[in-house]
């Protein structure tokens, strides 16, 4: 168990040296608190895996420093960082049982017998794996083998964090829930630092209690999931994050608000920061945050409806603004104008973003 | 221009008789020699369009100067002539399996003399008018009997084949080395007589630097290799011991009862003596094939060395380092020969020898070739007074002497430089073989494959020490009786008696 | 699978090629092998089962049979242990790897007819260069091809350099095929390269390793022209496997009735233990998921 | 340790390259020897330690009469091995296919035992065959023909094709096959046209043991023929006299091997660029 | 032209993959397969497809039976799950491929290709190969070369289950603009996600365990489903069950909660019964003054898209609440749960059937179907 460090992190594939826009890996830093439970998020070939490389030790990265619990490990190979690692595919010792499976790790550093078997059976009585612990791993399911790859890690007692890397693609899609769950469990109950990379935005959310999002091999956004959620600091987040994705809307700067297109949108708090912002402006909401009347009324834009969909527990409007297109999901249930309608952005979840980068309605 | 006046000259020396012969020293002949096959008498003759296919063993020896004299019969003739290869060891099956499919594949077959037994009802007998011929008549008495079957004369000797002794003349002639010899035996160092003679001198040269070449030799080089040729190795060191000069009716058998005579004491003493032997063999000496014999002998690494004449000429090659420095005598003999009549071992004072006509390179015509004319043509042609002196003197090529006018020291002497000496005991030796009246033949039977391999098979497994002599030849005894019955008493019968008759000099 | 007319067109030339060239030699073997054609007689006679109870008493064909046992799978084996070594070798990044991989595989594209030749020219007790290096190192020669076991052990070494190269290439195509991730997981979890290679890299080159075994098994059981050409069995019958006997009996001395009983019950034998051995392989080597 | 690892390594890697070159050193300097060279015991240096000859080389290209004539022999084994195995590959990719991709049922047979019984094609060993190949060809007028030894290398090599290529087939995913037939090739056309093209590495892989077996056969190449189709090993064997010319066979063991030595290059080159990876499984 | 599928079953080694399937399949409308992992989709598209041959009943296109036509004379098109092209073409020989083997001139096959590259956005990618391509561009190669020869029967088989989250929610808005203005061909799509059948609408084949459970409008089959394995295989998460015990005026559910047998419940006949709720349905506050209230643990809070899933237990209770945005709960904090008796389902404890389903809310979907 550790805390994690990363100094001036960055990675570049090329030589060393090379320009900062080569790098696969953009340099920053950040910490990641002993026992808790982080995600990687982002689509693939955004830098997460090259991130959790650099963690796991089989990748040094090209500049920077990463510490464990203060010790500098940027040189240490991956077997003398005690990190664990679960990977995409369930990776098993086939020839051997669950039980030997789990007592792996703590052979290779030559516990005792004893002392092995009271982990294994600790592990196993967490993991739910006591009634297999005989079998052969290579008999189990996909997420019993999951399991095992985590105990693995679990049976340790030096382990600094356990890197957990897509390990639900496998499993069955019924299936995912509970194993998600246990993933949880294990982090409350054993306060292990647990890293997940994944590109799925569900996995990160229900897992992590912060995510860093990233794409390009940069790091957009670090957070709980519901800030995320709520006020993605970056555009790519506010897209990324959520489903269906932020509405981002190109703007220009007005008196008390913004303009889209040539209708304004009165957005007090957060007009001033939008007139002093360089950049290209845009304002961002979520679907589920447009509100949708059929009567004009004050700082109402009049749209029309182009389409709606029905998905059964809500629906999902698709509001046309001279041009732009604007989702709105509504419950069912509410009414629904037809063809006209008229929307309203309510400031405290309306987010005006100027070069991609959210603007803080304090400054 | 001076070559062709000289050869012009020779010819007309030489062959006054002849008018104005056309010039056939192209081919590397001294000259052409007037008979049935005869340059001259071959180029007046017209195959083209014709094939002839010739089955022969690998190059060089015997493959070389078949595919030679093809090429030359070839551009006399026109025919087209192909030869095909065989190492040794594969010939007898590739001979065989067309035989016995009644494919007809070769015309002309170059191979071992003692398959007689097997490939006779596939050969063509020898036409008269070869048999006659001037060429035919001077083959020794030897060769003519390994090439007839009963009567009939169905292969066509183009090679003569023995067993003999080779030594070093310059370590038995050696002043030093023969005091050194006797201080130590108490006895005169001398070309042995015996086969107990030759390994106390064969160990007593044996492992040390004897010729001052800074590496050790040796003292005997033997084919002892589990291969089709070690049994003659073996035959020539039994010989002595069992064939008896006074005992008739077989060797390999009792000719009566059809009893294999293999595990006789004479036999097994024989045995006794090769197992005996491998002490005194250069390192690896006991996987030696012939080529190794060669080798071993002719590159000076051993004393002593017997089988066919291949070693001997290699030592006497012109670059050799021991030119001039061997010598050949029979093979040894033996004062005790055990008399199977009376089951008792009699006691020669000269030491008994029962020279062995190896079976050695022969030829054939094909029963069911469909061009028998050329075929004896060809080998007639291989074999004519001309060819075979230029084949004699090319050491590689293996063809050794079986006419009796081969047996010239002094052609040995002028045409390849041997020392007198040397050319005089390889002449002698060679000659005496032919006067002897205790000689063996091979067991020319059908399925002489079947015995020889497994003779060879128990003679390997006493040598390697799996068995002793006794056992190992028991072994091979009723494994004897067991192919005579196979293949059938009488039929065996009849063709052992063919051999017997020869080697009891009935004929 | 598919289940479509049209599959005859795919499968059918083969195998009726394959049925049409091996068939008529097959049965034709069999029905040589209750005939009693030799040398003298050649021909399709009726000798019922005798060339069979001939066999049975024949102790030096079951001898040949068991040293054929002895030296296939004692050259497979090593064969396989050095391939595999060897494989890993040069598996990862090294300096000249390329150079190191061809030339591994040079040997297997030799014809091994004449390669034992000059092998046999090699182990020549006294004018060969092996013996001259050992001599050279103040060690007493070796007996290459003239003791029993030397010459078994000779034979081996030559199989070894000859077919080495098989198991190579057949290995190290399949290391290169291998994930990453189980080898990550293992330094993960701490393991040693013995540790690694016993728990990952045999576990996944399971698959491969008994098709690569079976096949060289199937080859090297066939092992005759590197016997004749080194040792002709010798010294005494000490080298002498089943097919080489089945040689000697057959072209040698012309037996080929009785070649043909050896040959068909040879065959016999092999598929049965060839069998055994795929299917005690695979439950040691494959643990199915 | 992690320099003793390297260095031990390296040291194993050259011990195993020496080896494997030892026999092509030793035959390269016999080459060059004569009896005279060969019978004065090991020696590696030519002019220094023994007078070099051209004599080994020469033999392989003087013809008839002389020594042997080695080009027409090489050009009937490359002519008999290519077309062997082109046609082994041609009918084993097609049986291969058709037993990875459709399912056989006859009484108790299965696909694994159609498999199995090509495969145990080579478990018989080649001199219980000579004498029926040597009849049958005989039947067929094949016997010393480039055709009949064509013929009887077809069924040596087939089984070696089928074995590696239906390992192969099985890990083409068949919604490709299937996705060719949806649109709009029929079951050949889909081999000819998508599944072919993509089994190259496995094509390259099983023509190389085509190439590899068939060009070193001596047995078949030697018992069929009589004296019109040589092929190269036994024209070379044919130097194999009483008296072993080391040398000559030396020249000729190094001749024999060039061609494939080529085909190691190729091979690694596949091997390098991970192309072999998915050919054998 | 129609495609009929009579009394089929298909089995392979003795295992049933299908069994008495009777469908009808009309031009120019759009089929949903929806089903669990092996229900039976993929076989149902082969069998479709003609890839594979029924074993019993008869599949008839325009009353011919087609059972017998081999693939290849089809005018089918299918798109798998796994990304499947060509890999040793390029993309535009991809998707040229189908057009050659139907020997179309070189020129109406450049249109066509332009057309449908520029419809799915590849036409930067015409050069390269497939194994270069990113997971959704192959997918989208295969997707046109589907496309591209206007087949009669165009065939998906969990065409996004392999992509990414954010690739899915692209593509499924495109796959409603391309299959919504189909009018010549016969599209069935399979998907084992309701909000994908939603989404696309059209009318849907509800599968499980090789069965038909339920055919008809996807949104009709939304608010009715036939059997209780229905509302679970078409909710996600899976519909909340419950059972429940009708005893004269009162419904008593499984632990005890007790509702008056009122309402659309009204006509449930008494004794054991099983009652469905949908996630959506139960919220964490107070909506009308008749909502059942219940208290109960959190398992879990799944964060699915801009929802939340709160996995919930309590006593017998194992269910899921829907709540939107994203929020997260400890593991084991206590919850209590609000659900109007109005949006709760019906279904025989007997065989699954539909008993009682709540009123239609107001439908949205006008503008999608008029």
């Amino acid at each position: 168990m550790a805390r994690i460090e990363l100094k001036d992190v960055g990675h570049c594939y090329g030589p060393a040296g090379g320009r900062l826009e080569d790098y696969a890996l953009q340099p920053f830093s950040h910490v990641w608190e002993d026992g808790g439970a982080y995600a990687l998020l982002g689509p693939s070939g955004c830098g997460k895996t090259t991130f959790l490389n650099i963690i796991s030790g089989l990748v040094h990265p090209t500049r920077g420093r990463v510490l464990f619990d203060g010790r500098d490990v940027t040189a240490l190979a991956t077997a003398q960082r005690n990190i664990a690692q679960v990977f995409q595919f369930p990776v098993i010792y086939k020839t051997k049982t669950v039980h030997d499976n789990l007592a792996f790790p703590l052979r290779c550093r030559n516990v005792e017998e004893t002392e092995i078997r009271r982990r294994v059976q600790e592990v196993a009585a967490l993991l739910n794996l006591e009634s297999s612990l005989k079998k052969p791993a290579r008999q189990l399911t996909a997420d019993a083998k999951q399991l095992i790859s985590l105990g693995r890690g679990l049976v340790r007692e030096d382990v600094a964090a356990i890197l957990l890397d897509e390990p639900l693609t496998v499993i069955d899609p019924q299936q995912k829930w509970l194993l998600r769950r246990k993933l949880k469990e294990i982090n409350t109950a054993l306060k292990q630092t647990m890293v997940y990379v994944t590109h799925d935005q569900n996995e990160a959310m229900t897992f992590a209690d912060h995510v860093a999002v990233m794409d390009q091999g940069k790091v957009m956004q670090i957070g709980t999931p519901q800030e995320l959620f709520e006020c993605p600091q970056h555009t790519f987040v506010g897209w990324f994050i959520g489903s269906p994705a932020m509405n981002i809307l190109p703007c220009t700067v007005a008196e008390g608000g913004v303009m889209i297109k040539d209708k304004k949108v009165p957005l007090p708090a957060l007009a001033k920061a939008a007139a002093t912002a360089a950049g290209a402006l845009e304002l961002g909401i979520r679907p589920e945050f447009v509100q949708i009347s059929d009567t004009p009324g004050a700082g109402a834009l009049g749209v029309d409806i182009r389409e709606i969909e029905n998905l059964g527990n809500y629906n999902i409007v698709m509001l046309d603004l001279d041009g732009l297109e604007i989702k709105a999901k509504i419950s069912v249930g509410n009414p629904l104008p037809d063809r006209k309608a008229f929307i309203r952005l309510p400031e405290k979840s309306t987010h005006i973003y100027a070069s991609g980068q959210r603007l803080n309605p304090g400054t | 221009m001076r070559k062709m006046l000289i050869t012009t000259a020779l010819v007309a020396l030489m062959a006054p008789s002849m008018v104005m012969a056309k010039d056939y020293s192209k081919y590397g002949i001294d000259k052409d020699v007037a008979g049935l096959c005869s340059y001259e008498a071959i180029d007046a003759k017209d195959y083209s369009g014709r094939t002839l296919s010739i089955i022969t063993h690998a190059v060089p020896v015997m493959g070389e100067p078949t595919a030679l004299h093809a090429k030359q019969f070839g551009e006399l003739t026109g025919a087209k002539v192909k030869v095909v290869h065989v190492p040794f060891g594969d010939l007898f099956q590739r001979i065989m399996i067309p035989f016995q499919t009644g494919q007809s594949a070769y015309d002309v077959m170059f191979y071992g003399s003692l398959w007689i037994g097997d490939f006779n009802r596939y050969l063509a007998p020898v036409p008269e008018k070869y048999r006659n011929s001037k060429a035919m008549k001077l083959v020794t008495p030897n060769y003519i009997d390994v090439a007839t079957l009963g009567k009939q004369m169905i292969q066509y000797p183009i090679d003569g084949d023995r067993h003999y002794l080779k030594y070093r003349r310059d370590v038995l002639e050696n002043a030093d080395l023969k005091k050194k010899f006797k201080d130590k035996t108490g006895r005169e160092l001398q070309v042995p007589a015996t086969w107990e003679e030759y390994d106390e001198i064969a160990a007593f040269f044996n492992g040390w630097d004897w010729d001052g070449d800074g590496e050790k030799n040796y003292g005997s080089a033997e084919v002892v290799k589990r291969d089709d040729l070690m049994f003659s190795a073996f035959i020539s060191r039994v010989a002595g011991y069992a064939k008896h000069p006074d005992v008739k009716g077989g060797f390999f058998f009792d000719l009566e009862t059809m009893t294999p005579l293999v595990n006789s004491p004479g036999w097994v003493r024989g045995l006794e003596m090769f197992i005996k032997a491998q002490r005194f063999m250069p390192p690896g000496g006991n996987n030696f094939g012939l080529g190794d014999e060669i080798f071993s002998f002719g590159g000076g690494q051993t004393l002593f060395s017997y089988s066919w004449d291949d070693a001997f000429i290699q030592a006497m090659e012109k670059k050799s380092r021991i030119r001039n420095k061997v010598m050949a005598a029979p093979l040894p003999g033996s004062h005790e020969v055990w008399n199977r009549k009376t089951g008792k071992w009699d006691h020669f004072d000269t030491p008994n020898r029962a020279p062995y006509i190896t079976w050695g390179w022969t030829s054939a015509v094909a029963a069911s070739s469909k061009n028998k004319d050329m075929a004896f043509d060809y080998l007639c042609f291989f074999s004519n007074q001309a060819n075979t002196p230029h084949d004699l003197q090319i050491g590689r090529f293996g063809v050794n002497p079986y006419r009796s006018n081969h047996f010239d020291p002094a052609f040995w002497t002028e045409k390849l430089g041997w020392d007198a000496k040397v050319a005089d005991s390889y002449v002698k030796t060679l000659s005496g073989m032919d006067d002897s009246k205790n000689r063996v033949f091979d067991l020319r039977v059908p399925g002489v494959g079947q015995f020889m391999s497994s003779l060879a098979a128990g003679v390997s497994e006493a040598m390697a020490g799996q068995k002793t002599a006794q056992e190992a030849l028991d072994g091979v005894a009723r494994e004897w009786s067991r192919i005579v019955e196979r293949i059938g008493k009488e039929r065996v019968r009849d063709a052992y008696a063919n051999v017997v008759a020869l080697e009891d000099n009935l004929r | 699978m598919l289940n479509l007319r049209h599959k005859y067109v795919f499968l059918l030339p083969g195998l009726l090629v394959l049925l049409a060239i091996i068939l008529f030699p097959l049965l034709f073997t069999i029905r040589v092998s209750f005939s009693s054609w030799d040398v003298v007689m050649p021909g399709l006679d009726w000798f019922g089962g005798r060339n069979y109870t001939r066999m049975w008493a024949d102790g030096r064909f079951w001898e040949a049979m068991q040293r054929l046992v002895m030296v296939a799978v004692s050259s497979v084996a090593l064969q396989y242990v050095l391939g595999f070594s060897l494989a890993l070798l040069v598996w990862r990044n090294i300096r000249m790897k390329r150079f190191f991989r061809v030339l591994f595989l040079v040997p297997m594209m030799t014809t091994p007819v004449i390669m034992t030749v000059i092998w046999r020219t090699i182990f020549h007790e006294s004018l060969g260069p092996l013996n001259n290096f050992i001599e050279m190192l103040g060690l007493p020669a070796v007996p290459w091809l003239s003791t029993a076991s030397t010459a078994v052990i000779s034979l081996v070494i030559v199989e070894v350099w000859q077919w080495t190269p098989f198991m190579f290439l057949l290995l190290l195509a399949g290391l290169l095929s291998l994930p990453r991730e189980p080898f990550q997981a293992a330094a993960i979890d701490g393991a040693g390269p013995v540790r690694t290679f016993f728990n990952v890299t045999m576990p996944l080159m399971a698959p491969i390793s008994i098709g690569a075994l079976i096949i060289r098994l199937i080859e090297a059981s066939k092992i005759m022209e590197t016997v004749y050409v080194l040792t002709a069995g010798g010294p005494g019958t000490a080298t002498e496997t089943a097919s080489y006997y089945i040689y000697i009996r057959g072209l040698r001395e012309f037996q080929i009735g009785y070649a043909a009983a050896l040959s068909v019950t040879y065959l016999v034998l092999m598929i049965i233990a060839l069998t055994i051995i795929a299917k005690i392989l695979a439950r040691i080597m494959i643990l199915k998921d | 340790m992690f320099v003793l690892y390297r260095s031990l390594k390296y040291f194993v890697l050259l011990v195993w390259s020496a080896f494997v070159a030892l026999p092509f050193l030793w035959a390269l300097t016999t080459s060059f020897k004569t009896a005279n060279g060969v019978v004065s015991g090991a020696t590696y240096i030519p002019w220094l330690q023994y007078e070099p000859s051209l004599e080994g080389w020469k033999v392989l290209f003087r013809g008839e009469g002389k020594g042997i004539d080695i080009i027409t022999p090489y050009l009937n084994s490359l002519t008999v091995t290519l077309s062997a195995s082109f046609i082994s590959l041609l009918l084993g990719t097609l049986a291969a296919y058709g037993l990875s991709r459709f399912s056989w049922r006859a009484g108790p047979i299965r696909n694994a035992d159609i498999t199995f019984f090509f495969i145990s094609q080579r478990i018989m060993p080649p001199i219980v065959l000579s004498i029926p190949f040597f009849l049958m060809l005989r039947m067929l007028g094949l016997l010393d023909s480039r055709a009949g030894l064509v013929l009887v290398y077809i069924a040596l090599l087939m089984p070696i094709v089928v074995w590696v290529m239906v390992d192969f087939f099985n890990n083409i995913p068949r919604e490709l096959d299937e996705t060719a037939m949806l649109d709009g090739c029929g079951p050949l056309e889909t081999f000819w046209r998508v599944i072919l093209p993509n089994c190259k590495p496995g094509l390259v892989v099983a023509g190389l043991f085509c190439i590899v077996f068939g060009w070193n056969d001596f047995f078949f190449a030697f018992i069929l023929t009589f004296t019109e189709t040589q092929l190269l090993p036994v024209a070379i064997v044919s130097l194999n006299s009483s008296v072993t010319p080391w040398w000559s066979l030396s020249a000729s063991s190094l001749i024999a091997v060039v061609p494939l030595v080529i085909l190691a290059f190729v091979i690694e080159k596949y091997l390098s660029s991970g192309n072999l990876a998915g050919a054998i499984k | 032209m129609s495609l009929i599928l009579e009394a089929v079953g298909s089995m392979a080694e003795d295992q049933m993959h299908l069994a008495d399937i009777n469908l009808t399949f009309e031009k120019g409308a759009f089929y949903v397969v929806l089903g669990a992992t092996l229900a039976g989709k993929t076989s149902l598209l082969r069998l479709l497809s003609g890839l594979d041959q029924p074993t019993s009943g008869a599949i008839t296109m325009d009353g011919r039976n087609i059972v017998e036509v081999p693939v290849w004379k089809r005018r089918v098109s299918m798109v798998y799950q796994q990304f499947i092209n060509y890999p040793h073409l390029d993309v535009r020989a991809n998707i040229a491929f189908p057009l050659q083997r139907a020997g179309l001139p070189g020129d109406e096959i450049d249109a066509r290709i332009n057309e449908v590259t520029a419809l799915l956005g590849i036409g930067e990618l015409l050069r390269r190969r497939p194994g270069e391509l990113s997971g959704g561009q192959q997918q989208r190669v295969a997707l046109a070369r589907s496309l591209v020869k206007n087949a009669d029967l165009l065939l998906l088989d969990e065409p996004l289950v392999n992509l990414d989250y954010k690739l899915r929610e692209q593509l499924r808005p495109e796959f409603r603009s391309l299959f919504g203005n189909n009018t010549s061909a016969i599209i069935v799509y399979s998907t084992t996600e309701p909000l994908e059948a939603l989404m696309l609408g059209g009318r849907i084949i509800i599968l499980d365990e090789g069965r038909v459970l339920q055919t008809g409008d996807v949104h009709e089959a939304f608010h009715n489903p036939a059997c209780e394995t229905v509302a679970r295989v078409f909710n996600d998460p899976p519909m909340n069950m419950i059972s429940a015990d009708v005893a004269g005026e009162r419904i008593i559910l499984g632990d005890g909660l007790v509702l008056p047998r009122s309402g659309h419940l009204a006509g449930l006949p008494p004794g054991p019964c099983r009652i469905g709720i949908r996630a959506n349905d139960l919220n964490l506050e107070q909506s009308a003054a008749d909502d059942m209230e219940l208290a109960a643990e959190v398992q879990l809070s799944e964060v699915n898209g801009s929802e939340t899933y709160i996995h919930i237990h309590h006593n017998e209770v194992s269910w899921v609440v829907r709540e939107d945005g994203v929020h997260s709960y400890a593991l084991g904090s206590g919850i209590r749960i609000r659900f109007n008796p109005g949006r709760l389902f019906a279904f025989s404890s007997a065989d699954g059937r539909l008993l009682a389903a709540p009123d239609n809310l107001v439908s949205g979907s006008a503008v999608m179907e008029g």
